[in-house]
């Protein structure tokens, strides 16, 4: 492999903290009952999500495309990420939009008291 | 091979003419209840004689279908319009219009929704004719379940107290048999792509397959399997012994012109069921399923008759003879002798005419007195000899009465059951038959208890002492069926010789070795008047009209079963005929 | 053209009468008014029977030409028509069949004129004589037809005519009960019949070459010379066919296990009785045995058991006799007894004999029952033996007819019974045939039994026409009761029903016309119907003529009929021919015309006769009155059959009730339909937990996302190492 | 299983401990500790700001991986529109009241804890362990620069980036919906 570059981490430290932020936005979809915060973390896993996508990108271009042999780039990743962050920003629009609609109709916003799917 | 496209004909004509019934009628206004009869009533007979005019253009010397219409459909899964008629359909076809047409002129007592009445007993018969005439599996499946519909709306908009459960009750147990076909279909199909590399849903090609032997060649383990699949939907159709109980409530509940059609032919679909699909596809496993269907049978005739004597509703036990009666065409069909499978063949078409018969004149005096206890009534003799009369002469040709059409079904039945189980074939034993004979006398037993309760005795009911005697179109009504009990019972040969062919064929295809196997592709073979199954010269279709020069025999007729441990002839004394003036 | 085409006008021209009857019957009553129509109709429903017997006459006398050893088949007409089995509507004209003929067509004639004047007043004339009609129509049809199938048509038609004369009076239930035992204990031997009947064709249809037959499988004249060659490997094949076919003539013929139906048979107008219940129909099975008396040969076992069946019945039911106080009553036992005598002789080997009781009982028995049915009609349809007595001052024709008939029966020379007993007794005792021991007890069964019906036959008649007393002129009307089946009284509208019927719901609205309105109700409403009962100052008078000549023609044939026939026609001869083998060669015997047999068989008719006179020349015994308590316990006992009817009756209809209740109810409704409601309620308890996890909370459903994201993950994982394991 | 993990399980690379490390290990805590606090905190503002934090240190990480263009984009769409977005939304709703919501501590954290525990675990053990020995970078250097970006996407991913903008469009027009006083 190549000589190493200066301003460079390994790609595992950028995967490892990508996991780990993800994980840390399951924990708050799940755990909080407030619709705005379960929509932040969701932001903040698609983040980890972009972070993992250049990671990738920069370091091991060939793993996306391993029949490449010497791949140049792979531009993929930073592509998805533009296209994540796009879904994101549509989906935070007309998320709160619909969080605010909610609560037009019944003054709170707690989750748990919208069960409208009960069985 | 493959076949040409044969545009539309007239079974098509004969299919769908109700349906463009039921539409015009759709297109009148709602509260021209007049307007709805008349069209209804027009459209039957206008089918009626369409079935009578493929009944003169049909041939009963040929076991191949005949009138074959193919249009194709959806080739990449072998799926095709494909209808066709021969004998063993040709009758069921022609009970089916007629029943239609005398349920639809009965039908002028129905008070409320004509219209939606009318339209549900036109697509009710659109449907069944599409049974007994479709060659196609898919188009089969779908006729058959989507006759289902009319008569559940039938039986639960103008049904009785009860017509809520009832009709759930029919529809989900008659489903619920039904989509073990359906996958028994698709395995077929499958079975036949893996056998000739294209899928088919051909009856057809099935068949032809199965005749050579090739189609179960790699599957005989999953043989029985699809057997039953198909075998439990017509078992609950029929209904046979355990799978019976939606029969009363259905019959119980639905109007009389649905109890009529219900028992007339919707039944019929479950025999005619087992002698399209379950003869002549199931060569290697029937013989070893031929003695669980017979029990069922003969439970169900003992059964049947046992319960039906001890009913306090008139309609009640017309519906459990019925399954008394329709154990006797299983055990006909599943004796697998020539004489038996007629007299099962020719019971269903007795069957038939006799209890429609039965629930139609229940229904004449039900809509009278609007009650089917039997507690309400008797006496009623004196009140209405005319009626009486009628009733008496159906319900003795339900019995079973020499004479009558219903003996000589019953006699044929029993006499090939007795035959089979005599010669230990099918390890059968004479139990079966002596048991299914003494059903006879239950017949006996609660038909003629009926008749008492109804018809004998002081007429203790004040009610009943203002009830007229029939109406002269009513009489005409019922004539119709006495007409046919007495031809049917005189001249039984005008219906058995067209089915006979086709029941020899039926029968051989159940019971010969690969390569004696009669074949519904291949024209050059053909049943003679004897039985025997011959090869004749190539012909086509439209010539299976003529009969043809018979050849050599490929597989003689079997006619009778020698009885067991003699099956090689006593020597033979010089006693020759008697002369015959 | 050729006379033997005739047979089928035979059959045929009672078939018209009865479709005249049935169709124009109402109409011409209505059209001349009841007197003028009912003559019409009577006349009508008299003419083709009688025109049957002369053209029955003529088919014998071509029949005698030909050579009485001939047999021919006529054939009408296909029947069944399959490859595999052809039955025609074929008439076998024989010797055998011609006598069944004569007898059915000639008594059937008498009796038809006697009805119509007993039926006279009765308001269903025309039905009457449409059933009378059929049931010769299918009574000629059994007789003279040429296969098993068709035979069992008019076997099946004799028991629905008999069914429904029998109950011809519907309004009273017991009749219609009678009716349907009728039928059914038929149907039992039917069942045994339609066996028998399969068996032989398996038997013989598929060993039989194919060159050999046109699929004709069930004519006699396929299969009786046939059975001999292809069951004398299978002895007890040919045993199982005869006991089969012997059930079907228990049952047509009343004998032991079956008989219980023909008591309450006399539910039926006499005429019936007389034609369908004595002389004609309970005899059908005596013809089938002997038509079919092949298999009986080749089976000594079959012999044995119809001989020591026939025996027993004989006995039995003369016994029963005793302690009978109806009169018509008396007559049925004194049938089935004598019907044991005919399978005695059957059984015994005398199959001729048989056929020539049958003939004989056929004349006196219907004239016995012709001279009850005057005496009822004459004693206002009170039918118990204690109200009558003296009645030769009232009734002399009727009384010295039935006389003859009691003389008859009772088996004193030269009298017809006598002829045909003491051939019966002699075969049997002298019989040679494979079963002879018991043909010879049957033998000295049927001499006690000649004894017995000497007795009671006695008890009757002096009962009736002698001993001097005028009993029903003690008579209180609480004794008005019994056998006697109202004509419908029930049907007067009473004024409470007319109450009823007023404020009936349908009054209001009726758009298709189903109902009577109140005034055609009223026009309606007949009287009550004029019948008097019987009562002390009752005087009575002599029947019309219509029923008066019967009565004499048929003495006239109780006492010729028998020499007739054995010396004049040489009936023995007659039947005994190669063709029908009414005896098998080489078993023919003489019965011994020697003193002993003679002297023993008038012995025992004089005994019978002399004990009969001594008890009750005096007028009914005291123990034998209409309190049963002071009768003798067996006498009682014999009166209620023994006790054997209600214990087959009771157990049959309870039993098979409880049965069918508990099949029903229990299995039908509860185990089966349980279980399909079972999967309904298991399909909803499903979905009830499914829907618990649908809680709704978005949350929740994140939960279990990642759970199973985790574990989908944990599952790859695995796999991944497993596989990559290798490195 | 080659040709998908690369290398496969190596002995971790020599990496020498310096700069680089340093600014990733700051960069990477921050963004550590903003992502818990956006779970932590109950006070939905306080999670946003935290988040705020968290999209800052990733467009620098973005940075440091040389994609200086999304490092931008990320600034200015997260930080500057998407945060305002919740923020605005926030006091528009006036949820900010501490309390508003009391989160209920229930068996669902403790299992949403473990079960992403268990994700972290899994996900580092199976995929970023394998990779330890990619340490240095192998993608050109001009894979970041906003030419080769646009040239992919109006190239290579043109129908996804048709379908993006279609996307945003709905967004738009949904939102609008949903925010009418009378929808």
């Amino acid at each position: 492999m190549g000589e190493v570059r200066s301003l460079m981490a390994p790609l595992w430290m950028y995967l490892a903290l990508g996991a780990f932020l993800f994980a840390t936005g399951v924990v708050g979809v799940v755990s909080r009952r407030n619709p705005i915060v379960i929509f932040m973390c969701i932001e903040l896993m698609l983040n980890s999500v972009n972070l993992t996508f250049l990671s990738l990108a920069r370091f091991a271009p060939w793993l996306p495309v391993a029949h490449e042999l010497e791949p140049k780039a792979w531009m993929g990743g930073p592509a998805a990420v533009i296209f994540v962050m796009a879904v994101a920003a549509a989906e935070v629009a007309v998320g709160l939009g619909i969080i605010m609609a909610i609560f037009r109709l019944r003054d709170e916003v707690d989750v748990d008291e919208m069960n409208l799917l009960r069985g | 091979m493959v076949d040409q496209p044969t545009g539309f004909g007239v079974l098509s004509l004969l299919v769908f003419l109700p349906l463009l019934g039921a539409l015009l009628t759709l297109a009148t206004p709602r509260e021209a209840a007049g307007l709805h009869r008349t069209f209804a009533i027009g459209t039957t007979v206008a089918t009626f004689l369409v079935s009578l005019w493929v009944l003169a253009g049909f041939h009963g010397g040929t076991y191949h279908f005949q009138m074959v219409e193919f249009v194709p459909w959806l080739p990449q899964a072998g799926i095709h319009y494909r209808l066709g008629v021969d004998g063993i359909s040709i009758w069921l076809i022609l009970l089916t219009t007629l029943l239609t047409t005398l349920s639809a002129w009965f039908s002028v007592y129905v008070r409320e929704r004509t219209k939606a009445y009318m339209v549900f007993l036109l697509l009710l018969e659109t449907a069944m004719l599409g049974v007994f005439v479709s060659l196609d599996m898919i188009l089969f499946y779908t006729f058959f379940e989507a006759s289902l519909i009319p008569m559940y709306f039938l039986i639960s908009i103008w049904g009785g107290e009860k017509r809520a459960y009832a009709s759930l009750k029919f529809f989900l147990f008659t489903f619920a048999g039904s989509i073990f076909m359906l996958v028994g279909m698709v395995a077929l199909a499958k079975l036949h792509q893996q056998a000739t590399g294209a899928w088919s849903f051909s009856i057809l090609d099935i068949q032809s397959e199965v005749a050579s032997g090739r189609l179960w060649a790699g599957a005989l383990q999953t043989q029985a399997v699809v057997f039953w699949a198909f075998a439990v939907a017509f078992l609950v159709k029929c209904p046979a012994f355990p799978l019976h109980t939606w029969l009363p409530d259905a019959h119980t509940e639905a109007p009389t012109a649905g109890s009529i059609i219900l028992a007339g032919v919707l039944l019929k679909m479950g025999t005619y069921g087992f002698l399209r699909f379950c003869l002549p596809l199931f060569p290697d496993v029937i013989a070893n399923q031929v003695p669980i269907l017979c029990a069922l049978a003969v439970i169900g005739i003992l059964y049947g008759a046992a319960v039906s004597a001890v009913q306090p509703d008139v309609k009640r036990l017309i519906a459990y003879s019925s399954v008394a009666h329709m154990g006797f065409v299983l055990l006909g069909i599943f004796s697998l002798t020539p004489t038996g499978m007629v007299g099962g063949a020719y019971q269903q078409l007795n069957h038939g005419i006799s209890t429609g018969a039965l629930f139609l004149l229940v229904g004449l005096i039900y809509e009278r007195r609007h009650t089917r206890l039997f507690r309400d009534y008797g006496g009623l003799k004196a009140q209405m000899p005319v009626y009486a009369a009628l009733f008496l002469i159906i319900m003795l040709s339900s019995v079973g009465l020499p004479g009558t059409n219903g003996f000589v079904g019953e006699f044929l039945s029993l006499m090939g059951s007795f035959e089979a189980s005599f010669a230990r074939r099918f390890g059968l034993n004479p139990a079966y038959a002596v048991l299914a004979a003494a059903g006879v006398i239950l017949a006996a037993v609660y038909l003629l208890w009926m008749f008492q309760k109804m018809f004998y005795g002081p007429l203790t009911n004040p009610e009943n002492r203002r009830l007229k005697d029939l109406t002269p179109w009513e009489v005409a009504l019922v004539m119709v069926f006495v007409v046919f009990v007495f031809w049917g019972g005189l001249r039984p040969a005008t219906f058995t010789k067209p089915m006979e062919a086709s029941l020899h064929a039926a029968r051989m295809m159940a019971l010969n070795p690969a390569g004696q196997r009669p074949d519904w592709r291949n024209l050059e073979t053909e049943i003679d008047p004897k039985g025997n199954l011959v090869r004749v010269e190539p012909r086509t279709r439209e010539a299976l009209v003529v009969p043809p020069a018979y050849g050599e025999v490929i597989a003689p007729a079997e006619k009778h079963y020698p009885l067991a441990g003699r099956e090689q002839a006593p020597n033979e004394d010089t006693a020759k005929e008697q002369p015959r003036a | 053209m050729d006379p033997f085409a005739l047979i089928w006008w035979i059959v045929l021209l009672p078939l018209g009468g009865a479709l005249v009857q049935a169709l124009f019957g109402g109409a011409v009553v209505r059209g001349l008014g009841p007197q003028n129509g009912k003559k019409v109709m009577g006349f009508l429903a008299v003419l083709p029977v009688a025109l049957s017997f002369l053209l029955g006459v003529a088919v014998l006398q071509a029949h005698l030409e030909a050579g009485a050893g001939t047999e021919r088949t006529v054939v009408l007409a296909p029947w069944i028509d399959l490859a595999a089995l052809k039955v025609d509507f074929a008439a076998r004209v024989d010797s055998l069949s011609l006598l069944m003929v004569l007898v059915v067509t000639g008594v059937g004639a008498l009796i038809h004129l006697y009805a119509t004047g007993y039926m006279a007043e009765d308001r269903d004339y025309t039905r009457f004589f449409t059933y009378m009609n059929l049931f010769v129509v299918y009574m000629l049809v059994l007789v003279t037809a040429d296969n098993l199938p068709l035979l069992f048509v008019g076997w099946e038609g004799v028991g629905l005519c008999s069914y429904l004369l029998i109950g011809f009076w519907y309004r009273d239930l017991a009749n219609a009960k009678a009716a349907n035992k009728a039928f059914i204990v038929n149907r039992i031997g039917d069942w045994g019949f339609m066996l028998g009947m399969f068996l032989i064709l398996v038997c013989i249809a598929a060993s039989v070459p194919e060159a050999q037959t046109d699929g004709r499988w069930l004519d006699f004249g396929f299969i009786l010379p046939r059975a001999a060659t292809y069951l004398a490997d299978r002895p007890e094949l040919a045993t199982a066919i005869a006991l089969l076919l012997f059930v079907g003539a228990c049952g047509k013929s009343a004998q032991f296990p079956l008989y219980f139906w023909l008591p309450d048979a006399m539910a039926g107008p006499t005429p019936v009785s007389a034609l369908i219940h004595a002389a004609t129909m309970v005899t059908a099975g005596v013809y089938l045995v002997s038509r079919m008396h092949i298999f009986y040969v080749l089976s000594p076992v079959a012999s044995a058991v119809v001989a020591s069946v026939g025996a027993f019945t004989a006995l039995f039911a003369a016994l029963v006799a005793f302690g009978q106080t109806d009169i018509k009553k008396v007559l049925a036992y004194s049938t089935v007894s004598q019907l044991g005598f005919m399978f005695i002789a059957c059984g015994a080997g005398v199959y001729w004999a048989g056929m020539f009781h049958v003939a004989t009982h056929a004349f006196f028995k219907a004239l016995l029952f012709l001279g009850s049915g005057a005496v009822i009609y004459a004693m206002a349809h009170n039918q118990d033996l204690r109200n009558y007595g003296n009645l030769r001052k009232y009734l002399p024709i009727t009384c010295w007819t039935m006389f003859l008939g009691y003389l008859a029966i009772a088996g004193v020379p030269p009298l017809a019974g006598f002829y045909s007993k003491e051939a019966i007794l002699g075969g049997a005792l002298a019989s040679r045939h494979a079963a002879a021991s018991v043909a010879v007890w049957a033998g000295w069964i049927g001499l006690l039994t000649a004894a017995l019906t000497a007795a009671y036959m006695t008890r009757l008649t002096v009962l009736t026409f002698f001993s001097g007393e005028e009993r029903w002129r003690r008579l209180q009307p609480a004794h008005a009761h019994d056998g006697h089946h109202g004509h419908g009284t029930e049907m007067a509208v009473h004024p409470e029903d007319h109450s009823h019927s007023a404020h009936a719901p349908h009054d209001h609205e009726d758009p298709h016309g189903f109902f009577y309105t109140d005034e055609e109700l009223a026009a309606r409403a007949e009287p009550e119907e004029h019948h008097h009962e019987l009562e002390a100052s009752h005087e009575p008078k002599e029947a019309p003529p219509s029923m008066t000549f019967p009565l004499v023609v048929l003495a006239l044939l109780s006492v010729v009929g028998g020499w007739g026939l054995q010396h004049w026609a040489g009936l023995q001869e007659f039947l005994q021919y190669p063709g029908v083998q009414l005896l098998p060669k080489g078993t023919i015997q003489e019965h011994p015309h020697g003193v002993p047999l003679m002297a023993l068989s008038i012995g025992a008719a004089a005994l019978g006769i002399l004990y009969g006179w001594i008890v009750y020349r005096r007028g009914l015994p005291a123990k034998e009155g209409f309190d049963e308590s002071a009768w003798h316990p067996f006498r009682r006992w014999a009166g209620r059959q023994f006790g054997y009817d209600d214990l087959v009756v009771h157990t049959g209809v309870q039993g098979g009730d409880l049965v069918a209740k508990s099949l029903w109810k229990g299995f039908d409704a509860g185990v089966i339909d349980g279980i399909a409601n079972g999967l309904g309620v298991l399909a909803c308890g499903l979905g009830r937990g499914l829907k618990a996890i649908q809680t709704g909370f978005v949350r929740s459903y994140a939960l279990l996302m990642l759970a199973g994201a985790v574990a989908l993950l944990a599952y790859m994982v695995a796999v991944l190492t497993r596989i990559g394991g290798g490195n | 299983m080659e040709g998908i993990w690369g290398a496969g399980v190596a002995q971790l690379a020599p990496t020498q401990v310096g700069g680089p490390m340093l600014l990733f290990a700051v960069l990477a805590a921050v963004a550590v500790a903003s992502g818990v606090g956006v779970v932590a905190f109950n006070s939905p503002v306080r999670s946003a700001l935290c988040l705020i934090a968290n999209f800052l240190s990733l467009a620098l990480l973005y940075f440091t991986l040389g994609a200086e263009m999304l490092g931008i984009i990320q600034v200015v769409v997260y930080t500057g529109a998407i945060m305002v977005l919740f923020l605005f939304v926030l006091m528009l709703l006036n949820l900010a009241a501490p309390g508003a919501l009391r989160e209920s501590r229930d068996l669902r954290r403790l299992g949403a804890g473990a079960l992403a525990a268990a994700l972290f675990v899994l996900v580092v053990v199976q995929a970023v362990l394998p990779l330890q020995e990619a340490a240095s970078p192998q993608a050109a250097d001009y894979y970041g620069t906003p030419m080769a970006l646009g040239r992919a996407l109006f190239t290579e991913y043109v129908w996804p980036f048709e379908l993006a903008s279609v996307l945003l469009l709905v967004g738009i027009v949904g939102s609008i919906l949903l925010a009418k006083r009378r929808v």
